[in-house]
């Protein structure tokens, strides 16, 4: 403790702050009987220099070695009082202080309560300083970097002054452009000069300051450290054009077929996917607004952009949606008519009128491709390759295969073993579904594409074998030989004439042979070939019948097919499955049994079990099983291939590498009966990682291109208000005409149906990556690939500068805002208002015409308790100035409805008068409402707005053709959030707390963190530039200092207590302790240490204690509050 | 009756103080159906208490033509249940009694409460009857409507009153009682 | 979850008010039993002049309810309806008044204890359970009908807490009223006051509001004017036939009863003042 | 001895991170919170200096009941000291409850420098309870 202690205790009224609660008098008389103090005493302002030198000369004339002050917060004056110590010659940490205006007058009703509270406390205080020590002082340089947050004109004021003073800056702006909302402003009160003029060199100064590193469309998301020293992480939203190449030309917006409201001008006019709030922009570079994958894209197992090409299509570039879908899919025209159209069950405007014929649309765009261009590929081989690879199999997925590895550049032969490529679209699906030209126009570009087909060349036993391909010098290979073999039923008789499987039914029928059913036919099965052999013995002239063992619920076939099965007269047998047939040589009768169904089986669908002497018999001519297919791949299991249980190709899921180096497998083959598209894709995944095998020899961290996150159906609903447009009615055979041949069953769209179905898009992801823009790009700035970055920065000191943003008056129902076209915010009608606005600065009604009268109505949503209490404080001077500009501009009768005009300013008062003798109608009264119901002729067809005029106290009733509502300013959203990552406060309206309202107007309780703009509070212009020259000068003063003296206060530990169990060393986030193997104790580097005491309460044998903090010093302050 | 002395006791009814919030905006008035009848709209009559003109408050109109429909309480920008104050004032008029002779809604709520005090549930026919004697010919104008009324089988003469209506009239007496000690 | 019906006093002479609930619950299955000796709730009137009265005679009628274990008092009455949730409100804050009143109510050995929750008949009927149940026996859809729907100003205000819609731009019946098949115009009057009371003292006053509300309705096209209050319904359809207007003022519940094909007669269509013939045809 | 416990007003510490909780504090004040004034404020550079040793010696004093209160968790102005802090105060409730004390003494809580209401929250929460649990039983034995 060194000498005896000899205190000195002030109490501080703080004008009545303190005094009005606490009995100053009664606690300077306790203080004075505490131990060891020499002199108290009580002063009005203790801070005031009178104050600090009343300490001064006290430690002189009193020999004080000690100090307690009992005032505000030491955040607001300890650094005060430890300067007087210091200047009356005391080490500043023989200073202790008691918050008895934060935490006592401030807080609590009773005098008398308070003022025990304040003794406690300053005996605590007391107590606690008898243990100070002396330290000295620590300093840390000051990082002379600094950070702004917000672009908006507070933003730009500090960033200019700063980086004019050399010093380097970071401005940081979340939207894709600095200029905030005067940006939007035309002319500005009281002065009416026009904003752009101020703002434009403003902001092209700022766009292009060596000393300005700008920021935009970019986050704050974490800040770390103390004052001079702060590491911030900022997240660089990816805008998918590069800022550097981007010229601004515009062209992409042009070619852009995606409109969306145009969020600057409020939804008042439409801008593009790819766009730039405003011509004047900084940086001058577009930007393009990508909310994930649309819903249908996502659905599609190919990841088809249907988007994409729906909207090119809508904009009839046909030949573009072509080489759109080419690049996810083959056989355009086939899927056009045979998929199952997985988007199509997943579109959004499903719910609104039911979902856009994507299907539809994508056979019409490759019909008019192969009518109007042909069947040369849309795209060029990237480059030549010199690896040859192996397809084995024509199917969807061999194709596909072989396609997109043509298109690398590769060599591709696939070998087929039938007469005709196509697969099962080929053989199985049958001629009214997909026609055979169809496909073979299909097959055409992908020849064209370089492929070469050698068909009835089987691999295999009566063929090639793999060895022998590679042999060829192949050095990959893809097997695609789809799923043929017909499920058996293994039930008596099966091997009687007339029982066909359905593959080889299709095949033969598909092959043109006249194959002969007989008159009753019976198809057993429920799947997609059942129903295709169904319609096929139709149209062969059949009564037929389908036997199913479960419900029509459970039914694998697409719900649509079995529909037209049922219109052509087909009829459907559930819960029924054959036991057996019977006839002599050809089949005769069929026995069967009812089934029902039981638990759920591993496909989650009921497993029927059969019902006991249920069976009965029926009359058949010819049977058609069609219970499924399996993979026909024994032979490749003896070329060393695993084989799965059921027959299908083993594959590594991720690559589909088979388990033989270079053998590649996919389509049905692997996943047993499946979609075309399905295959497709796997068709197109393998080609990818086929090419990487043959470029990198191995696939460990090689990825298939992942997909974006589907958009959220319920936000593209919300985004605008979407009426119901009912989906294009699509025409087909009549069913009669149809059952009589194989002509196609579904007719074409014609190209208005094309483009209207299409116009319905919602634009579920907004961008549809139809890469025009891409096109159109001379630049070549647009990446769609382009990824949000993460940027860490070092500074020295921020100042945050987020602005407001305004109220929206919906909730005020009363005023009709959303209800009635011509109420609009005050904040929409600068944008109408402004020369480069949405009608170019001609005031107007929604209808074109000039309006004859306008009300104004202010305070909406200020000094409101329902919204906000307080008074905005622009609207009165802004009101005035729209006021002015009407007259000026349309003639206008102007009415302003006001409680209390608000013009404090230099010049304001003078605008308010010229206003209003400008002819303006003042009415004092707050409105009541605004109303369309007439009750007088003159008031029909008008908005009529009701309000007591309070000075003559009549009820009037106001006609106009337009309001405005003159709406408050709100923190700016997400104005909590960054409270939270700066560690400042803000005040319950959400404003950011300065920390004294006089004398530190911007500064925030955070050290080096400065306040400019309406984020502090609702301000006009000429504030809020003032505000930011001082944050500025607040920002700059520190970086002259040069360093800045922080907290002396760190961990010391003591070698002859410390056993070096290194606790702390494992817990210090700063590292800032090290093991000394030498003496085998921790060492605390004081330089590094920042004095959070984690150590101290960590080491098991308190050898470690930290500065002005230690044990005895709290203990001593408990016992003083405890006492 | 001093004014200042009423004035503490109006800011002592529940939501009284409130009216010292009142901005004088006039969204009230605007909003008010019976601002027409009214002498001084709800606006001006808080005017007239805050600058403690209470007389010539009292003497108004304004609270007893109420018609509280609420409008003036939902929109108030300071939050003032307006239309509950004016309650209270219809209330402490009546227990002062000086309330506005002229003003007919005070008779007919009298009846009003005559009606059911007696029957425990109204009759629009009885209410009018008794009204009547207070006010022979504002009811006599009605005369026509009754008749109309009278054909639609939309009048009953005939009142039952309701089964317990003993019990009923000991708790109004009981009710009574406990209101006369303060 | 049981619920007694506090019919109000003014429900017996309404224009088939009473009737269309009866047929309306009738065919719905639905069991509404009357409250057991209620009484007048006091309303607008007694507020006025008699304060403690006026809060026991409401608490009276929620006494017995409770008594009853109901769960809800149902009231097809806005007044019953913004008295009934106003004193329950007063009496949830003030403990003293809460006292005062079960001492008046102990004279018929009564007890209100806050438990039980207020529901005007529009709500009750939009319980899922029950809108279900209405919409899936609808017979005559109201397809092509244009209505207004006058909510009134007491279903919404005062607002106590227990309100189900917004003070100025309720939706409710709006809700009701589309799943029947009628058109629901854009309606600005919804919840303008018709002037209650003062109708038999100050007329004119009244008459003015009943003409905004009116022409509001017009202005839009509507068929029909939806009430769920006897006083609105009563004042609207009088000051029509002063101001020369023939819009029809229906009860919702007469309209419902229409869509569910019950016969006009059982509806009390016959008590109203202004025709609802030409509406019918258009059904 | 109801009586007693109606009046009965808790003497309760709080140790406050300097960064979030005491700024709270501060902020309640500026913005003019009321709350109940048993509470005793005792500032820490951060919630992990809190020591259970400075707990328990508080309790043995005679505190009613003892206040941690920190950063949010991920806001630390150290990091993540307030993680520790966390364990350390579940580890000194587990021994007050070997010295038969109940641990519901014992608050933690995460205070943004931004909530001053719900700092006043806090305190008004932990005083009901502290009132609850009634006068620290060490203080009342050492009293008799």
């Amino acid at each position: 403790m060194g000498q005896e202690p000899r205190i000195g205790v002030y109490i501080c009224h703080c004008g009545i702050n303190i005094a009005y609660k606490v009995d100053v008098e009664a606690v300077r008389d306790y203080a004075s009987t505490l131990p060891y103090v020499v002199v108290a005493r009580d002063y009005k302002f203790m801070c005031s220099n009178v104050g600090q030198e009343m300490i001064i000369n006290d430690i002189r004339n009193y020999q004080l070695n000690r100090v307690v002050v009992a005032s505000c917060s030491p955040r607001m004056h300890e650094k005060t009082f430890r300067k007087a110590c210091e200047k009356g010659g005391l080490n500043p940490y023989f200073f202790q202080m008691a918050s008895i205006r934060e935490q006592v007058s401030w807080v609590h009703e009773d005098e008398v309560v308070a003022t025990e509270k304040a003794k406690e406390l300053i005996r605590a205080a007391v107590f606690r300083v008898i243990h100070h020590e002396p330290l000295e002082k620590r300093y840390v340089d000051i990082n002379p970097n600094v950070l702004v947050i917000g672009g908006g004109i507070a933003g730009m004021q500090a960033a200019l002054e700063i980086a004019d003073a050399g010093k380097l800056v970071y401005l940081v702006e979340r939207e894709p452009s600095i200029g905030g909302h005067m940006a939007k402003f035309d002319k500005t009160f009281p002065t009416l000069d026009c904003a752009a003029c101020i703002m434009t060199p403003k902001m092209v100064s700022v766009g292009q300051h060596e000393n300005i590193k700008l920021l935009t469309y970019a986050e704050v998301e974490s800040v770390e450290g103390f004052i001079g020293n702060f590491k911030v992480r900022v997240r660089k939203k990816a805008r998918f054009v590069d800022e550097n190449k981007c010229t601004g030309c515009g062209e992409c917006a042009k070619v852009c077929p995606v409109s969306l409201p145009n969020e600057f001008e409020y939804g008042m006019t439409n801008r593009k996917a790819i766009y730039r709030p405003f011509p004047q922009a900084v940086p001058n570079v577009f930007t393009i607004t990508k909310e994930g994958w649309s819903p249908c894209r996502s659905a599609c197992p190919a990841n088809l952009n249907a988007h994409g090409y729906v909207k090119l299509a809508h904009e009839g570039k046909f030949e573009d949606a072509f080489a759109l879908i080419m690049e996810s899919v083959v056989l355009p025209a086939t899927l056009g008519r045979a998929c199952p159209a997985f988007c199509e069950r997943e579109c959004t405007r499903g719910e609104v009128g039911g979902s856009i014929h994507i299907r539809l649309i994508k056979r019409f765009i490759a019909d008019w491709y192969y009518e109007n261009v042909g069947t040369k590929p849309p795209f060029r081989v990237d480059e030549l390759k010199n690896e040859k690879v192996a397809v084995v199999g024509a199917g969807p997925a061999g194709l596909s295969c072989a396609f997109y590895l043509a298109k690398e550049g590769y060599k591709v032969v696939i070998f087929e073993k039938e007469a005709e490529p196509g697969g099962m679209v080929r053989y199985a699906i049958p001629e009214y579904r997909v026609p055979k030209d169809v496909l073979a126009k299909d097959i055409e570009v992908i020849r064209n594409m370089g492929v070469e087909i050698k068909t009835n060349t089987p691999i295999g036993p009566d063929g090639l074998t793999i060895d022998e391909l590679f042999a060829q010098g192949y050095k990959a290979i893809f097997l695609a030989i789809g799923a043929w073999k017909d499920r058996r039923l293994n039930v008596p008789g099966e091997d009687l004439d007339g029982i066909y499987t359905a593959i080889d039914f299709l095949r033969r029928v598909n092959s043109g042979e006249r194959v002969k059913v007989g008159n009753k036919v019976a198809v057993i099965g429920g799947g997609n070939s059942a129903i295709d052999a169904a319609r096929v013995a139709k149209r062969l002239g059949a009564d037929v019948t389908v036997y199913y063992r479960r419900t029509r619920h459970e039914m694998p076939a697409f719900p649509e097919e079995v529909e037209a099965a049922i219109k052509e007269g087909i009829k459907f047998e559930f819960l029924t499955t054959p036991i057996g047939f019977e006839g002599n040589g050809k089949v005769e009768k069929m026995e069967l049994i009812r089934m029902q169904l039981g638990e759920p089986d591993s496909s989650g669908r009921r497993r029927p079990v059969p019902i006991e002497g249920s069976n009965f018999k029926v009359d058949v001519d010819s049977v058609i099983l069609a219970i499924g297919q399996v993979p026909d791949s024994e032979v490749f299991g003896k070329f060393g291939i695993k084989l799965n249980r059921d027959g299908t190709v083993y594959v590594n899921p991720r690559t589909l590498e088979t388990s033989r180096k270079g053998v590649f497998a996919g389509g049905d083959a692997v996943t047993g009966p499946s979609t075309i598209v399905e295959a497709i894709a796997l068709g197109r995944k393998a080609a990818y990682y086929i090419s990487e095998y043959l470029k990198k020899g191995s696939l460990d961290d090689v990825n298939f291109p992942s997909s974006l996150p589907t958009v959220d159906k319920r936000r593209v609903l919300e985004r605008r208000k979407v009426e119901v447009i009912p989906r294009v009615k699509i025409k087909e055979l009549p069913v009669e005409e149809r059952i009589s041949n194989f002509e196609e069953v579904e007719l074409l769209l014609t190209e208005e149906e094309v483009k209207k179905d299409s116009g319905r898009c919602l634009d579920c992801a907004i961008c549809c990556e139809c890469k025009q823009c891409v096109k159109a790009c001379e630049a070549k700035a647009i990446d769609h690939q382009q990824k949000d970055e993460i940027i860490e920065i070092e500074v020295g000191s921020i100042i945050v500068a987020t602005g407001f943003k305004t109220f929206d008056p919906t909730p005020l129902r009363r005023y009709g805002y959303k209800k009635y076209p011509e109420v609009y915010t005050s904040i929409e009608f600068e944008r109408l208002n402004n020369a480069s606005g949405p009608t170019e600065g001609k005031i107007v009604m929604k209808n074109g015409k000039v309006p004859e009268s306008v009300a104004i109505i202010h305070c909406v949503g200020s000094r409101d308790e329902k919204y906000h209490p307080y008074c905005s404080r622009v609207c009165c001077m802004y009101s005035m100035k729209y006021a002015h500009l009407i007259k000026e501009k349309t003639g206008a009768e102007v009415y302003e409805f006001y409680i209390d005009i608000r013009s404090p300013g230099k010049m304001y008062e003078e605008f308010y008068n010229r206003v209003q003798e400008e002819g303006v109608h003042f009415i004092r009264g707050k409105v009541a409402e605004v109303t369309d119901v007439a009750e007088r002729p003159e008031e029909e067809g008008k908005l009529i707005v009701v309000a007591e005029d309070t000075l003559t106290g009549r009820i009037l009733r106001v006609p106009v053709d337009m309001v405005i509502l003159s709406v408050a300013l709100e923190p700016a959203d997400g104005a909590e959030e960054l409270a939270r990552i700066l560690g400042i406060a803000q005040d319950k309206d959400g404003w950011f707390i300065e920390l004294h309202p006089k004398l530190a107007p911007v500064s925030t309780a955070s050290d080096g963190i400065f306040l400019a703009g309406c984020c502090q509070g609702p301000k006009d212009i000429p504030d809020t530039v003032a505000q930011a020259s001082a944050a500025a000068a607040e920002a700059l003063s520190l970086i002259m200092r040069g360093k800045v003296e922080i907290e002396s206060a760190t961990s010391y530990i003591d070698p002859e207590i410390c056993v070096g169990c290194m606790q702390c060393k494992s817990v210090c986030p700063y590292s800032a302790i090290d093991y000394d193997p030498s003496l085998g104790v921790c060492v605390v580097n004081e330089v590094l240490c920042k004095g959070c005491g984690l150590c101290a309460a960590t080491c098991p044998n308190k050898a470690i204690t930290l500065r002005h903090f230690k044990n005895e010093q709290i203990f001593s302050e408990l016992e003083g509050i405890l006492l | 009756m001093e004014g200042k002395g009423l004035l503490k006791e109006l800011v002592r009814l529940p939501g009284g103080r409130e009216i010292l919030k009142c901005i004088q905006c006039g969204t009230c008035s605007g909003s008010c159906p019976m601002v027409e009848v009214m002498d001084y709209s709800p606006r001006a009559f808080f005017a007239l208490i805050k600058s403690g003109q209470i007389k010539e408050a009292v003497r108004a109109n304004t609270y007893w033509v109420c018609a509280s429909c609420y409008f003036c309480s939902v929109r108030c920008p300071r939050g003032i249940k307006i239309t509950d104050i004016m309650y209270a004032f219809k209330e402490l008029s009546v227990k002062k009694g000086f309330y506005p002779k002229k003003e007919p809604t005070t008779k007919l709520y009298e009846s009003f409460k005559e009606v059911i005090e007696k029957y425990g549930r109204l009759s629009e026919a009885k209410l009018m009857q008794r009204f009547a004697f207070k006010k022979p010919l504002l009811v006599l104008s009605k005369a026509r409507l009754g008749l109309k009324l009278l054909l639609k089988k939309r009048i009953k003469f005939r009142v039952k009153p309701i089964k317990n209506i003993e019990a009923f009239r000991r708790v109004i007496q009981r009710t009574k009682e406990l209101e006369s000690v303060p | 979850m049981k619920a007694v019906f506090y019919p109000g006093c003014t429900l017996e002479t309404a224009a088939g008010y009473e009737e269309s609930i009866k047929a309306v619950n009738k065919v719905l299955g639905i069991d509404l039993p009357e409250l057991d000796d209620w009484n007048c709730c006091g309303a607008t009137a007694l507020f006025s002049v008699d304060k403690l009265l006026s809060l026991v005679f409401p608490a009276r009628n929620l006494a017995k309810a409770e008594k009853e274990e109901a769960k809800w008092i149902v009231t097809p009455c806005n007044a019953c309806y913004a008295t009934l949730r106003k004193v329950k409100a007063i009496l949830r804050e003030n403990e003293a008044l809460r006292e005062k009143v079960n001492k008046a109510l102990s004279a018929e050995g009564l007890f209100y204890r806050g438990s039980i929750s207020i529901k005007h008949l529009l709500d009750f009927y939009l319980q899922s359970e029950l809108f279900e149940g209405i919409k899936e026996r609808i017979k005559k859809p109201l397809n092509g009908l244009r209505v207004a729907t006058y909510y009134g100003c007491q279903y919404t205000r005062p607002i106590t807490g227990e309100e189900t819609d917004d003070p100025e731009v309720p939706n409710n019946l709006d809700r009701l009223l589309v799943a029947l098949g009628a058109e629901v115009v854009d309606y600005s009057m919804k919840t303008y006051c018709c002037g209650a009371a003062q109708m038999v003292s100050h007329e004119k006053g009244c008459l003015k509001l009943i003409n905004r509300i009116v022409r509001g309705a017009i202005k839009e096209g509507a068929d029909v004017i939806v009430a769920i209050c006897p006083m609105c319904q009563f004042n609207v359809e009088l000051g029509e036939s002063k101001l020369g207007y023939r819009v029809p003022v229906l009860y919702f519940t007469q309209l419902i009863g229409l869509s569910l094909g019950i016969p006009k007669k059982m509806l009390g269509l016959e008590k109203l003042m202004i025709s609802s013939n030409p509406l019918l045809s258009k059904i | 001895m109801n009586e007693a416990k109606e009046k009965f007003e808790p003497k309760l510490v709080g140790f406050l991170c300097y960064w979030c909780s005491y700024t709270a504090a501060d902020l309640a004040g500026i913005s003019r919170l009321k709350y109940p004034p048993n509470i005793r404020i005792i500032r820490v550079m951060c919630s992990s200096r809190v020591d259970p040793v400075f707990i328990i010696k508080a309790l043995l004093d005679g505190a009613d009941g003892v206040l941690v209160a920190g950063c949010k968790p991920g806001d630390c102005h150290y990091q993540k000291g307030n993680y520790y802090a966390r364990r350390k105060v579940a580890l000194t409730k587990k021994i007050l409850e070997s010295l038969g004390l109940e641990p519901g003494r014992v608050m933690l809580s995460w205070i943004p420098a931004s909530e001053a209401p719900k700092f006043a929250e806090v305190v008004k929460e932990f005083t009901e309870r502290v009132r609850e649990l009634g006068p620290n039983p060490i203080k009342r034995s050492s009293f008799s």
